[in-house]
């Protein structure tokens, strides 16, 4: 098993496993964050996943997630918007301890493959899972303030 | 049957199967084992007719047969679905009201609309080299749509999805996929066969045959399902109400309940 | 040993999936299915089947979860269209 | 290697399996029932793609990969996979769909009282 394999074994055991246990008990405002959150996790791991088997192709799945991953949280921020505006969930330390370590594991990787088109395509990668992230926890925190009806 | 009985019976049965399913487990070859002789076969014709990916040519090529079954069982959920989610004669619309969104929600919102669509249509035309194909980009594309219900308000998506047209759209792709097969059979082949096209060169978008053809029926065909799909979903929880305005009790108390249920998993 | 990251994976996947079970109220086992979604797709990737994980993650990530909270809503909003549903 | 991770997947596989076939016996509300179908349904493809691996190979998937470089994994299972994966989605619609009606018809969604409505 090489470094990168290792790396992403640790961020799933650690990471993932925060966030399934996050997700299961508690109070609806800790579900929700934790949801957002292994988003945050998994991509990453999938890149370094990417990288430790030497398989470029395997990035796109990250980029799927990095796309999809906040969209599915916007769902449970609008649709849960009820029960959520009583009781606001709070994560704003978590959601950019998260950021940065998206943003870490994408600059290594980008000084491991070099400047090349792989490269653009791990910044955009970066680039939409911490906007997506940073954007659905303020969606979580009272972006769907106003929605009743709708 | 009372719940008891069921209880017990669910725990004898399931006992049964959990001891027969670990029996059969351990007679099943060794995980990571080396012996596939389907895959290598696989490999090889896949290598034989100029598809970089091997899963696509399964799909579209060796086994298109079963993904022709496949299509059927998803075209036939999604009539189903549309059959019994459209407005009954006591049911009537109402407009739902404009939602107010944050604005970097928003924003995020229509910037992500677009790079979504195309990242799906890039995972379908790139089904028969990389990671990806028909199934998982009409998917990709058909929820990114939806980006503007979440992000900006439900009359925002209505504009921009005519449902009449995405059904019409289904039923081409289906039609597309079958007449892909029959053309097989009029040039004096067999249904379904990758015989017509060139395999073209190795790891470029036209290669493999017949196979972005069908990838891309396939592609149009599960992105118009899911958003017709999704529209009916959207229809009965926004638009569509009950039109006498009754209430009646067992299904309050059903609610309470509900919440109570709710607030004991919250706790 | 090269499996670590495998065994880590399934034995995610066999706690996520009894926590969507053990949550009773369909939107929060809604959160958990999208959890285990990402869980497989994570599964599927180490056991070197990113199509397969492509398809999970499109369709556990947002697909699911939208169907089950419209269901849930639509469930909810029974009875109650004088007040603009909820 | 010990004996253990030989037969685990196809364990979890099982253990996803019973679970869901569980949460569905037991179920207090259909919605969360169509959710236990397919946590059940994740288990086949568990374990289709534990047949299928080979230790050490990779995907047969040659776009950035020279043919014959590598040892390959079994595709054949991962097609199943995959198509039923998108299709397992839409059955879930078309259940979903039907919890719906039987929501509108009957005013509840809960299995025990559908059972006393019918008498």
């Amino acid at each position: 098993m090489n470094d990168w394999n290792l790396a992403a074994t640790l961020l799933l055991a650690v990471g993932a496993g925060a966030a399934v246990w996050g997700v299961s008990t508690g109070p609806l405002r800790r579900r929700v964050v934790a949801q957002n959150l292994s988003t945050s996790a998994v991509c990453p791991s999938l890149l370094l996943l990417a990288q430790g088997y030497d398989r470029p192709s395997y990035v796109d799945l990250a980029l799927l997630l990095a796309l999809l991953g906040p969209v599915g949280t916007l769902v449970f921020a609008r649709l849960l918007s009820d029960e959520l505006t009583d009781d606001p969930p709070r994560a704003r330390g978590l959601t950019w301890a998260a950021a940065g370590l998206g943003a870490v594991t994408v600059v290594v990787l980008c000084a491991a493959v070099g400047p090349s088109r792989a490269m653009v395509k791990l910044l955009v990668i970066g680039a939409l899972l911490i906007g997506g992230n940073v954007v659905a926890s303020r969606a979580l925190s009272g972006g769907f303030r106003g929605v009743r009806g709708g | 049957m009372s719940r008891r009985t069921r209880l017990w019976l669910v725990a004898v049965s399931g006992t049964g199967l959990a001891a027969l399913l670990v029996a059969a487990c351990l007679e099943l070859p060794p995980f990571g084992g080396s012996s596939h002789p389907y895959g290598e076969r696989a490999v090889r014709a896949a290598l034989a007719r100029h598809t970089a990916n091997t899963i696509a040519s399964v799909n579209f090529d060796q086994r298109a047969y079963d993904t022709l079954g496949e299509m059927s069982i998803l075209f036939a959920a999604v009539l189903g679905c549309v059959v019994l989610l459209r407005q009954a004669r006591d049911e009537h619309r109402a407009r739902p009201e404009p939602a107010e969104v944050d604005l970097p929600v928003r924003r995020y919102a229509l910037i992500v609309l677009p790079v979504a669509v195309v990242g799906g249509l890039y995972v379908i035309a790139h089904g028969q080299l990389s990671p990806g194909g028909g199934f998982q980009g009409g998917v990709v594309a058909a929820t990114a749509l939806h980006l503007l219900y979440l992000g900006a308000d439900y009359r925002a998506l209505e504009r921009v999805r005519p449902v009449g047209l995405f059904e019409v759209a289904d039923s081409l792709a289906v039609s597309a996929y079958l007449v892909l097969g029959l053309a097989g059979v009029l040039a004096g082949t067999a249904f379904l066969a990758n015989t017509l096209l060139p395999y073209g060169t190795f790891n470029t978008l036209s290669s493999g045959g017949n196979v972005p053809l069908l990838n891309a029926a396939i592609g149009m065909e599960v992105a118009c399902a899911v958003v017709v799909l999704l529209a009916r979903f959207l229809d009965q929880a926004v638009e569509i109400e009950q039109g006498n305005g009754k209430d009646d009790k067992d299904d309050k108390d059903d609610k309470e309940s509900e919440k109570e249920n709710g607030k004991e998993n919250g706790a | 040993m090269a499996d670590a990251v495998i065994v880590v994976s399934l034995l995610l996947v066999a706690v996520t999936a009894t926590a969507a079970v053990a949550n009773r109220d369909p939107a929060r086992q809604a959160l958990v299915l999208s959890v285990l979604g990402l869980v497989l797709a994570v599964l599927f990737t180490v056991l070197q089947a990113p199509d397969v994980g492509l398809s999970q993650l499109a369709v556990g990530s947002a697909l699911t979860p939208l169907l089950i909270m419209l269901s849930v809503r639509r469930v909810k909003r029974r009875g109650q269209p004088k007040d603009g549903g909820r | 290697m010990t004996a253990v991770p030989h037969v685990l997947p196809y364990l979890v596989a099982v253990w996803v399996f019973l679970v869901g076939c569980y949460g569905l016996a037991t179920s207090r509300n259909l919605i969360h029932a169509v959710g236990c179908l397919a946590v059940c349904q994740s288990a086949t493809y568990v374990l289709l793609l534990a047949v299928g691996y080979r230790d050490g190979a990779t995907a047969p998937v040659f776009s950035d990969i020279e043919p014959g470089s590598r040892p390959l994994v079994d595709p054949v299972v991962q097609a199943l996979a995959l198509t039923d994966v998108v299709v397992g989605a839409t059955v879930t619609a078309l259940l979903l769909a039907l919890v719906l009606q039987v929501s509108k018809r009957h005013g509840t969604v809960d299995p025990d009282e559908l059972s006393e409505l019918r008498g």
